[in-house]
C-alpha cells in the first residue's frame, strides 16, 4: 500500500511538473483527500514528495534533501494533533449517539398523562432546547372530580439538569394522591431535592390543584413563574403567584398557598421562564405580546391553544429556542 | 465594481474549468500561493456538491472591490433539491461528512464569509468571499 | 508575525543545512510547537519553508518551485482537518465541562455511607470507566448488627446509564430497612424499573444481607455477576450465585435467595463485571489471575483489599478501564 | 540480546543528547527518515518531561532483537513525586495539555508499545517501544 502510493503519488508530481496545469492540481487535491482516508499522516507527504522528487529531479545538491529532512522533523506534530483529531471525532460521534439514547431515556422515564375531570379541558407542550430537557410537567389525578399538576424548571440544562430532574420525578412518584394539597406537595418535594441534591442546584416548582367540585384551583410555588388567570367575565389576565423559596434551598421551607374560582371560560397558563423570557435577535418578546398571542386563541381546545403559543413563539425564536419551553392550559369548560 | 465570471457544471471536467478560473482570477487579485490554493479547494468542494447532488448549476466568480479592500467572491448555485437541514450540514467533525475537514465547515474555514440560502425544492445558493490581507 | 515566523524558520533551516545537528532539530521541533500555537497550518509551514529555501539555496531549477507549490496544495485538507480540530477540542471541552457538573450532581446523588455492624469489616471501590458511572452501590444497615449492600450495573455506559440509575437510587430509598430480606428488596426495586424503564434498559443487580447475630450472610441476584465468598479454613474461594431475572424484564419476576455462614477470616466480594471482565491488549484478564490478586492481600482490611484489586487490575488495563468498576469486600473480623 | 545506553537529564541540554542518542540507535536498528523523527520526538517529549517536572532522571535507549523482530525501546525514569493521575495524563484533546497532540498520549502515538509505572513520592518510569516493520 505505501509503495502503491508513493508510485501514484510521483506520478501526479511527474506530470504536474511537466505543465503544471489545473488538471494535475485537481488530480493532487483529490489524491490528497485519498492519502487522508489512507491514515497517510503529513509527515509521510513531505517523505513521499522527498523520494517522488529524487526520482524526478535528481542530482539535486544533497541540501535540498538535508532541507526535506528537516521539514519532516518540522510536521511530526502536526501529524500527531491529526492522529488526536480522528480519536476526537470517534468520541464526539459516541457522545452525540449516547444522547440520543438519553433523551430517549428521559422520555420514557418522564412520561405522564393527562387526567379526566369533569368540566376541565386540560393541554400542554414541552420542548427541550437541547436534546435533554431540564423542565418537567407531571400530572396526577383520580380520573374523576380532581387533576394535580407539577410544572419544575431546574436551573441549568443539559445532563446535569436532566439527572437533577430525575429526581423530582421520583419525589412526584410518592404525591400519587390528587387529594394533597400544593403546599404539602412542594414540601415533600422539597426535602427531597434539598437531600439529594448539592448547593449549586436548584428547582422551581409550581403545583396547582384542581377541585371539580367546587370549581377551585389552588396553587403553591417554590420561587417559580407566576401563573395566568384569564377571567373571561372581564376579559382580562391576572397574574397567580406565591410566596415561597426555590426547591433545594432550606429542609424546612414553608410554601403559602393561594386558590381560585374558575368560572365558564376561564383558564390558568402555567408555565416555565422558557415561554416568558423568549429571546429574539431583537431582544425579549415582550410579555404584551405573549399575553396577546394566548388571548388571540382563548376560544379553541386547551391542546391546540399551547400549541399555537409554541409554534408562535418558536417562529419569533427563529427556530432555535434559548431554553426548554413548558406550558400547561387548564381551561373550564 | 465588480467582475463576474462563471463555469457551468454538468461534468467533473467542468469542476477542473471551474478551479482554473478561480485560480486566475484569484491570481489577479493579488493572492498568494497559499491563498490561491485555499480558493480553489473551496472551488473544489462546491463544484463537487453541485456535480454530485444537484447534478447541475453554476459557480460564478467575482472580484471585489470593497472601499479599496480588495477580494474575491465564490458563488456557487444550482436549482437541486435544496438542503433539508442547514444545521447539519454546517456542523463540524463527522466522519460521516466525507472525510476529515471536508465538507461546507471546510469552505466556511477556508474563506473569510460564507452564507447559504436555501429552499426545498427551488434550490441553493452558497456564497463565499475571502479578503485580500 | 507572520514575517517574524518566516525570519526564524529561515535561521534555523540555514544553520540546519550548514551541520545537520541535533541541536539544530531540537531547536526545530521547538520552533514547530511554537507554529502550531501560532495558529500556522502546515501548508503554510511548506509555503515558509519554500520561501527560506529559496534565500539559502537560489538558483535551483523552477521545477523545485513548482514541486513546493504542489507540496502546498496537498497540505490544505491536512489544515483543514487540523482547525476543524481545534473546534472540536473547544466543543469538546465544554462538553467534559457539562459532564464534570453532572457527575457532581451524581455523585451527591448516590453518596451512601458503609454501615458499621459489628465484627464486620466493609470496605468498597467504585470507579466509572468514563466520566458518569453506570454502576451502583448503596449500603443499608441499623449501625448495629444488621448491614445490606446493593450493587447494581446498568447496562450501557454514560449518561443513559447514569439516568436509569437515579432511579434505582430512589427506588434503594424506600428500602430504608436492613431487615429486608435479599429477594424482597429486588423485588421491590424491580417493579419500580419495570415501570419507568423502556424495554432497551436494563439492570442487573445483587442485593447481599449481613445479620452479626447468626453471622449469615444472604443474597439475591437479578442476573447480576456471581459474589465470591472465600472460606478462610479451607483456603479457597465458593461463587455465590442465585437464580432471578434482570431488573425491568417483567414485573412479576421472582428472586432465589441464598445464604451462607461466614466464618472468622472469611469474606464476601460483590462486583460488577467491570471487575471480571477486565480486558488487556491481549485479552481478557484470566479469572486465576483476578483470585491470586484477591487472595494475595486476603490479610489486609476490606478498604485496603478493594483498592488493591482496582490498583492491580487498573494497571493492567493500562490506565483505561474499559468498562465502569465496582467492589465490595465484606470481611468476617 | 540487547544493547542499552543511557543519557543523564539534568539541563535542556541533556535534551539534545538524549534525541542524539535515540537517532543514531534507531538509524542501526534501520528505521527510516520520517520514523526516526518519531522516536526523537518521542525522546523529547520524555526527557522534557524529566526536566521540567521531576528535575533529574534518565533516558535509556535500547535496541530489541524480540525472535528475528528489530526494535527500539525508551525508559524514562525519573525519582520524582510520581504522577498523581495517569488517566488524567492519558486522556486526549486538552489544549490546556501544552498544545495539540502533545503530551503522553502523542508519545504513544508516535510509538508502538507504551506503559507507565508510578508511585507515589517514589518516582516515574514510563517504558515505550517502536518495531522495525
Ligand atoms: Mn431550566
Ligand atoms: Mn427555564
Ligand atoms: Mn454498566
Ligand atoms: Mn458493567
Amino acid at each position: 500500500m505505501p509503495q502503491q502510493t508513493e508510485k501514484e503519488y510521483k506520478e501526479i508530481l511527474r506530470q504536474y511538473l511537466e505543465d503544471q496545469s489545473e488538471q494535475n492540481l485537481y488530480m493532487g487535491e483529490a489524491f490528497s483527500r485519498k492519502l487522508i482516508e489512507r491514515d497517510i499522516s503529513p509527515e509521510e507527504v513531505i517523505s513521499i514528495h522527498k523520494s517522488a522528487l529524487k526520482d524526478v529531479l535528481p542530482g539535486l545538491p544533497s541540501k535540498v534533501w538535508h532541507s526535506f529532512d528537516f521539514l519532516i522533523e518540522m510536521m511530526i506534530r502536526y501529524g500527531l494533533a491529526l492522529k488526536e483529531h480522528q480519536s476526537l471525532v470517534k468520541r464526539q460521534e459516541e457522545m452525540q449517539l449516547e444522547m440520543e439514547v438519553a433523551s430517549k431515556v428521559q422520555e420514557t422515564l418522564l412520561k405522564t398523562k393527562i387526567p379526566a375531570v369533569e368540566g376541565m379541558d386540560i393541554g400542554y407542550v414541552t420542548v427541550p432546547s437541547r436534546t435533554m430537557s431540564g423542565d418537567y410537567i407531571y400530572f396526577v389525578g383520580n380520573d374523576m372530580d380532581e387533576a394535580g399538576v407539577a410544572v419544575a424548571d431546574v436551573m441549568g440544562k443539559g445532563i446535569p439538569a436532566a439527572l437533577c430532574m430525575s429526581m423530582v420525578k421520583f419525589g412526584m412518584d410518592s404525591v400519587q394522591h390528587s387529594s394533597e394539597g400544593p403546599s404539602g406537595v412542594l414540601s415533600v418535594i422539597n426535602r427531597i431535592v434539598e437531600k439529594s441534591v448539592n448547593d449549586s442546584m436548584f428547582v422551581t416548582m409550581m403545583y396547582g390543584r384542581f377541585d371539580a367540585k367546587s370549581s377551585t384551583f389552588s396553587y403553591a410555588s417554590a420561587g417559580h413563574e407566576p401563573a395566568l388567570h384569564y377571567r373571561a367575565s372581564e376579559n382580562r389576565f391576572v397574574e397567580l403567584d406565591a410566596k415561597g423559596l426555590l426547591l433545594g434551598v432550606s429542609p424546612d421551607a414553608r410554601y403559602e398557598e393561594g386558590s381560585v374560582v374558575l368560572e365558564r371560560n376561564d383558564f390558568v397558563a402555567i408555565m416555565t421562564d422558557g415561554v416568558t423570557e423568549a429571546r429574539t435577535p431583537d431582544g425579549f418578546v415582550e410579555k404584551e405580546t405573549i399575553l396577546e398571542i394566548i388571548s388571540s386563541v382563548k376560544d379553541r381546545s386547551a391542546q391546540e391553544m399551547a400549541e399555537h403559543v409554541f409554534a408562535e413563539l418558536d417562529r419569533m425564536q427563529g427556530f432555535q429556542l434559548q431554553d426548554d419551553f413548558s406550558l400547561v392550559i387548564l381551561k373550564k369548560e | 465594481m465588480a467582475y463576474r465570471s462563471s463555469v457551468d457544471i454538468h461534468t467533473e471536467w467542468d469542476i477542473v474549468a471551474a478551479r482554473q478560473l478561480g485560480r486566475n482570477e484569484a491570481k489577479k487579485v493579488g493572492f498568494g500561493t497559499v491563498d490561491q490554493a485555499r480558493i480553489t479547494t473551496a472551488i473544489s468542494e462546491l463544484a463537487r456538491n453541485i456535480y454530485l447532488y444537484a447534478g447541475a448549476g453554476k459557480i460564478e466568480i467575482e472580484r471585489l472591490n470593497d472601499d479599496g479592500m480588495f477580494g474575491i467572491a465564490i458563488i456557487a448555485s444550482d436549482e437541486g433539491p435544496g438542503i433539508p437541514d442547514v444545521r447539519k450540514v454546517m456542523e463540524d467533525g463527522y466522519s460521516t461528512s466525507g472525510g476529515l475537514g471536508a465538507g461546507m465547515p471546510g469552505v466556511k474555514r477556508l474563506m473569510d464569509d460564507f452564507r447559504i440560502d436555501t429552499e426545498r425544492g427551488k434550490g441553493t445558493t452558497i456564497t463565499a468571499v475571502k479578503w485580500l490581507r
